[in-house]
């Protein structure tokens, strides 16, 4: 199994789910986080002072995927999460050993 | 951490003891006359504000004084909206200005300022600012303790033509806000203990002396200088203060490099316009009756903070690129303090002109000059307090009108006594802020440690947080 | 879901229909008298306030009752600021301290209940606390139905020196904030349905008596018990169903074990000072008029409410290491219920008395005293609202002042009288809640499931959330 | 960005010039009287108010005219609230509604308009409301410019029983709410000078007429048309400017896929309670005076408000089967809205049907409506202001009461005259301010670009954001 | 060493943390994630606009332990976070190569 | 390619993110989170009932870097984010099999 990690923009995040719900992902798990990379950050002056916020809001989706599922699940995130513009995101992949679904005790694929 | 807190806790009530030796032996030596034979004072008392707040009917000077309805009503209302200023306005406006961290306890501290003001204007903080000093040579000074525990206030005394009781009220309002104005200075790092000794000390200290210079019969108000709803006596009083106290408790840590914006402009939004409505009970309440005198003060009110945001809106936009919720709030807030001194003694036209004046300088003191100067005054309590209170008590020796302060006041009326007012203040307020501040730091300290200011006050100071 | 909400709702009819039968047949027996024969009743059935409330003036025993302008400006001012204390005054007051999945609910309640009331006050509310009942053997205990819909109350209709009207809409505000306390006692658990139709039932059957008995002319007051505000008909009373209504519910799921820390005491301070702001309307308000009685209300309200968060604070230092921002809230709000009852009978001196104990009093209530006996009053409505109002209701028997309340009201007043007095509104709120709750419980449900208390109520009961 | 807020001052800029014009040529011809001259005018002015809310004692006729400082504390007293309704009042009920990334953009509008509105009624708004046209061909329309920057309004100018300059800022405050009221409308998506365009020229070309045709002595109030405190004026002529600026700026992006949920109804609760409280200075106050007018119209305020909260809760609770806080916070909304052109004019018993008939007539047009329609009125100002506003003033042609609006007043009003008024409300309203929507589109432009819009007016408009 | 993942109910999660302590594992970390799978969200009504929350409200908790623990570990989240209904979540192990602890510097299973 | 997952205290967060930068790491994503461990939680007591707060607020940083270069990120972390006090945090480090630049499409190590 592959634990599917894309960071996205956070408007794009419905638009992801869904190109993911449609590539057969059955489940995925949603975190709020701030980027840093070649897109920059605001800056914020309050009367006179600058602050200059280095992270931009991003979402960070993860997914563990069959290893047969996972080009294809990349495949989705990449198409739904593209904008164009700098900031768009990265995905990453990440070998899992081992899943369990706690209700039933299910493990491996059966469990995703 | 116990053995911390006690520390403070002496410290306390060392600082009591301090203030208490003289007032004790000068209660011994004033032999305060009965109760009955004081009825009389206090009207005499608040004489010198009904002079400088000239009214349309001389109701003060009538041989029997009778108190209006219409007027207690209005005087009611004003003590309820300037209350409403420091709690919850003050407390939210500075709130939102902090990190998350700091609210609990910024908010804590225009709280707990309330609380103890409250008392200890009836102990003895009315007394030293309104009641006449049996020492005629102190009297120019600071007023007596003839009316401490409100001995000497009757339940039918009548000052003006409201109840006395009202006048005490009223006016104990305005010794909780001023204090509290104070605290947005040193935010974020001050000990809470630290805070509420230096609190006691410079009310005592410095509020009621100069209260009673101006308002108490003492000399300023001899020098004829005019301050309506409090220019000087609270807001350059504790714009200066603030700024002392930003220069001895030094910069907060990461200043300057750490993101310390807001946490929450709406919080601010909330105070600011709380403010502002209770402002109309500062400003239009300092008339002491529901009078054409009131009604031109709370227009003047009115007008000066709308000129005053968009003076503050114009420049930032230019400078800034974009207009800010926080540069509006500021720019109300500025212009509110420039018209507190002025708002009986101006029309409505000179009311815009300080407002649109004071709103700049205030952007100029709160943007330029702090940045020029390099102190840590967390929330601009100089910056916007002291230079636009400065501004405000000049241009009201300037634009004083014939028709609203009267021909006589108007005519006297000069940007020099004002001048005066304002240095007379800022030295006493200045160096007295300096003075009790070191007594603070060499008993309880002044500044939370480095990792308590790291964790936030709302847990060191506290035990409590912001969860959501 | 839906069925659940129809049985909601059919509830409800229900008890519309329990409180109904009788007052239609009340209605019926009483054949209130022609509006216009009506006129001059009010007047009269406000003379026991009057007489409780000692004015200056004794205006009502004037031949024609004429409106005084200052003193309705200032009831019209004074029924803002109650309605002020409700909402959104002691809906942030609550909502803060609860969990943040639960704050929506919690506000809603005080929402809500301020509708339900105001109409409640118009049907049949007003009749039932202040109408003369005909029937002579049950005047002591409850009014009549002759006002009900306002029947009788005429627009030029003058109640002491104000328009009926408006003693109407100010009374109103304390039969809204009355039942808006109790919420803070089962908070986090109870449906809203059954909510409402407890509140229903119990400003009925438990508010509307209670204030007739003190206020509108029924037995306490023969008694010559003391209530300047209401510190017997609203808090204490809204104390003790607070307390049944917790152990009635249970506790909260989790209790003593889950984090039930209060989510955003940034909220509560809001509230609280709101609820000190606005109370100024009800303890000032409640002399009916803007006089020397007003303003020394309002100063013992100030100077109570300071001296409670003194002694809270002290006490919490001490015990707890850190002073904190929910304790001085408590202690603000147990300063202002303690005075209510007293705050025109007695000094300023008095007041900050009572306030210093009724201070330590709530804390006592609030932290040892639940501990103790377990029971899961989730914001500690009778610790601080039963508890202080407890407190002030006895010393108000003792600290009356012969210049402050009149000779004879104070030579009268007894700290047993005052004892009667509470144990009456304890035994009759106590036993009716309770059977309320019961007639609650059989028909809509008290609790939420369990499910849905995990959930929390926002989205449970009102399908919303906070989303931030 | 710093040449399109360069391009954003040039059309205000633009903007006063189009005014201005007319302004400065009409100020040529009028040779405007000097101020000594203008005494007496304002009072006259005052008079077509005074003759729409029927005082009991006709003060304005009397020979002199005085100031009585009861019914000056209530109005001092009023303008406070009027103001607090705005902000943070309205600032909160419409910040909670939006999106996170909004809401200091949204209550920043509130808060930019009420400066503006401040300066700009005194400088020529009150004028071509109030004023006397000295052209009587167009007097019907629109005043004229003699009191432009206050002048000829004196100090010592009485209006009705109140100081001039306080009826001056009462009606001010009326000046700053209705615009900001349309701000609902296309909150989330519009550009920050944009905003401000539109308002200055909707409030010189819209509201000042439309207030002079109703309380100017135009021609809606010759027809006899019945606005107590500005159903048609304020809410009727701010719906339909909502209206069409919802349609003529189009959906937010976004509209109907994305959750665009309320972000936190908490801050909606406070801003809707403090609306509540405010909206008795707006109506109570429209009586000029504390007396019996004042306090029905307070009660009636109370009663609509809560009977409108009980029919949008009922409907809510059986077609979403869940009732909820923003439900019963509109529902208060809209029976206020309905009360308000009745307030002076009804019975209780009156004012309880006007509640319940505007609450559903709102929840039909907030909810069905606008899903019929499709247009996204993001915070229902058309459906809730315009649509009970509406419904309260037909409402208050069939209900007004003899006893209280005065046997005349009653007689003469019917649906048919109201519905005049609203017609003429809705047909200027609607076709200026879609010209002025035109003027600003192509100069400024009206919305914010895509990427802003996703990014959220706090950043792209004003460079802040909430940090928790 | 193994990464061990977890999603699993929030109120939960003090059960979870106690039954890990019991098992031995000193330290974790928890982030406030956002879950979407066969349990669906609420639908939330304003005024009769409809939002539709696809997720669930969920905490993540993530231990690193050594590769003997991990089975123990995974047994014990998997006994406490467990209430047979739909959403308890799941637990996914990822292989770790190093880990550091900073103030010592200890690195491997010493770090942990 | 390696994921470096860094748990530290808050107010480190700038300078970690400076060192990283200056160690040539070019994105980071960075997540508010609690942490367990030896440090301990705060205490908070309202009106007498004491909520024990079992975990401190920390930060976790993730970035994913080559191989080559995740020695030298790991060093730069330890030495910017070491106050020497307990609770200082931890390193951890994943092997990455896969990366994805959104906007471009490229993958592997061009796609940091
Ligand atoms: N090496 C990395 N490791 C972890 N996260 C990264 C890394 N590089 C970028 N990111 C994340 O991806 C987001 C987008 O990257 P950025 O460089 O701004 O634009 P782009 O994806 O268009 O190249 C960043 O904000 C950050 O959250
Ligand atoms: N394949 C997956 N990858 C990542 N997280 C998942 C995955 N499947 C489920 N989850 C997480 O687990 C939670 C519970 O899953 P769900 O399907 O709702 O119920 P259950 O665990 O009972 O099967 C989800 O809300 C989500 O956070
Ligand atoms: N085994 C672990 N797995 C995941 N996170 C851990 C682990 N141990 C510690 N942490 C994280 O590191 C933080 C610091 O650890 P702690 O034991 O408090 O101090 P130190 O790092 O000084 O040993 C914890 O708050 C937790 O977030």
């Amino acid at each position: 199994m592959k634990l599917i990690i894309a960071i996205v923009k956070p408007f794009k995040l419905d638009d992801v789910r869904e190109a993911l719900v449609s590539a057969g992902v059955e489940g995925l798990t949603v975190s709020e986080v701030k980027g840093y990379g070649r897109q920059k950050g605001q800056t914020e002056i309050y009367r006179g002072a600058e602050y200059q916020v280095n992270f931009v809001p991003k979402v960070k989706l993860e997914a563990v995927v069959d290893d047969a599922a996972a080009a294809k699940a990349v495949e989705a995130i990449k198409a739904a999460a593209a904008t164009g513009k700098i900031g768009d995101g990265k995905i990453f992949v990440v070998n899992v050993e081992d899943a369990v679904r706690i209700r039933t005790g299910e493990t491996g694929a059966a469990a995703l | 951490m116990m053995s911390l807190k006690f520390k403070g806790l002496a410290g306390l009530m060392l600082a009591a003891a301090i203030v208490g030796a003289p007032v004790a032996s000068a209660w011994a030596q004033e032999a305060p006359p009965p109760a009955e034979a004081m009825m009389e004072a206090p009207a005499e008392e608040a004489a010198p504000i009904a002079e400088a707040a000239p009214v349309e009917e001389a109701a003060v000077e009538e041989e029997v004084a009778t108190i209006d309805a219409g007027d207690t009503a209005w005087m009611l209302t004003s003590t309820a909206l300037v209350l409403m200023m420091t709690i919850p306005g003050l407390a939210l406006f500075y709130g939102g200005m902090v990190r998350k961290k700091n609210v609990i306890a910024t908010v804590a501290q225009s709280f707990a300022i309330t609380a103890v003001m409250s008392v200890l204007w009836m102990v003895v903080g009315y007394s030293l600012a309104f009641s006449e000093n049996s020492n005629p040579a102190l009297q120019p000074f600071v007023g007596g303790l003839s009316n401490a525990f409100l001995a000497g206030v009757a339940y039918d005394g009548v000052s003006g033509t409201i109840p006395e009781y009202l006048f005490v009220v009223f006016q104990m309002t305005f010794f909780i806000i001023t204090p509290a104005l104070i605290t947005g200075a040193f935010a974020e790092r001050m000990k809470f203990s630290a805070m509420l000794m230096f609190m006691v000390l410079w009310s005592l200290v410095v509020y009621a002396p100069v209260c009673h210079w101006i308002w108490g019969g003492g000399f300023l108000s001899d020098e004829g200088v005019l301050d309506f709803a409090g220019g000087t006596v609270v807001h350059i009083n504790a714009g200066v203060a603030g700024l002392v106290c930003a220069i001895v408790l030094g910069k907060r840590k990461g200043y300057g490099v750490d993101n310390m914006a807001p946490h929450n402009l709406v919080l601010t939004m909330i105070g600011a316009a709380m403010l502002w409505v209770g402002w109309f009970g500062f400003n239009a309440g300092s008339a002491l009756a529901a009078n054409g005198l009131a009604a031109v003060a709370m227009l003047n009110t009115q007008v000066a903070a709308a000129g005053a945001i968009l003076s503050w809106l114009v420049i930032e936009w230019v400078e800034r690129k974009k207009p800010g919720m926080l540069g509006m709030a500021s720019g109300a807030i500025a212009g509110l303090v420039a018209i507190t001194p002025a708002a009986g003694f101006v029309s409505p036209q000179g009311a815009l002109i300080i407002g649109l004046v004071g709103g700049a300088a205030a952007y100029v003191g709160a943007v330029w000059l702090k940045k020029l100067l390099k102190y840590d005054d967390s929330l601009d309590v100089f910056g916007v307090h002291g230079i636009a209170g400065i501004v405000g008590a000049i241009l009201t020796g300037v634009l004083a009108d014939a028709v609203i302060a009267g021909e006589e006041t108007a005519a006297a009326a000069n940007a020099g006594t004002q001048f005066i007012g304002v240095l007379g203040t800022v030295a006493w307020s200045g160096i007295a802020s300096f003075v009790i501040l070191m007594i603070c730091k060499f008993t309880v300290g002044l500044r939370v440690s480095e990792e308590e200011e790291v964790e936030g006050l709302d847990l060191s100071q506290h035990g409590e947080s912001v969860h959501s």
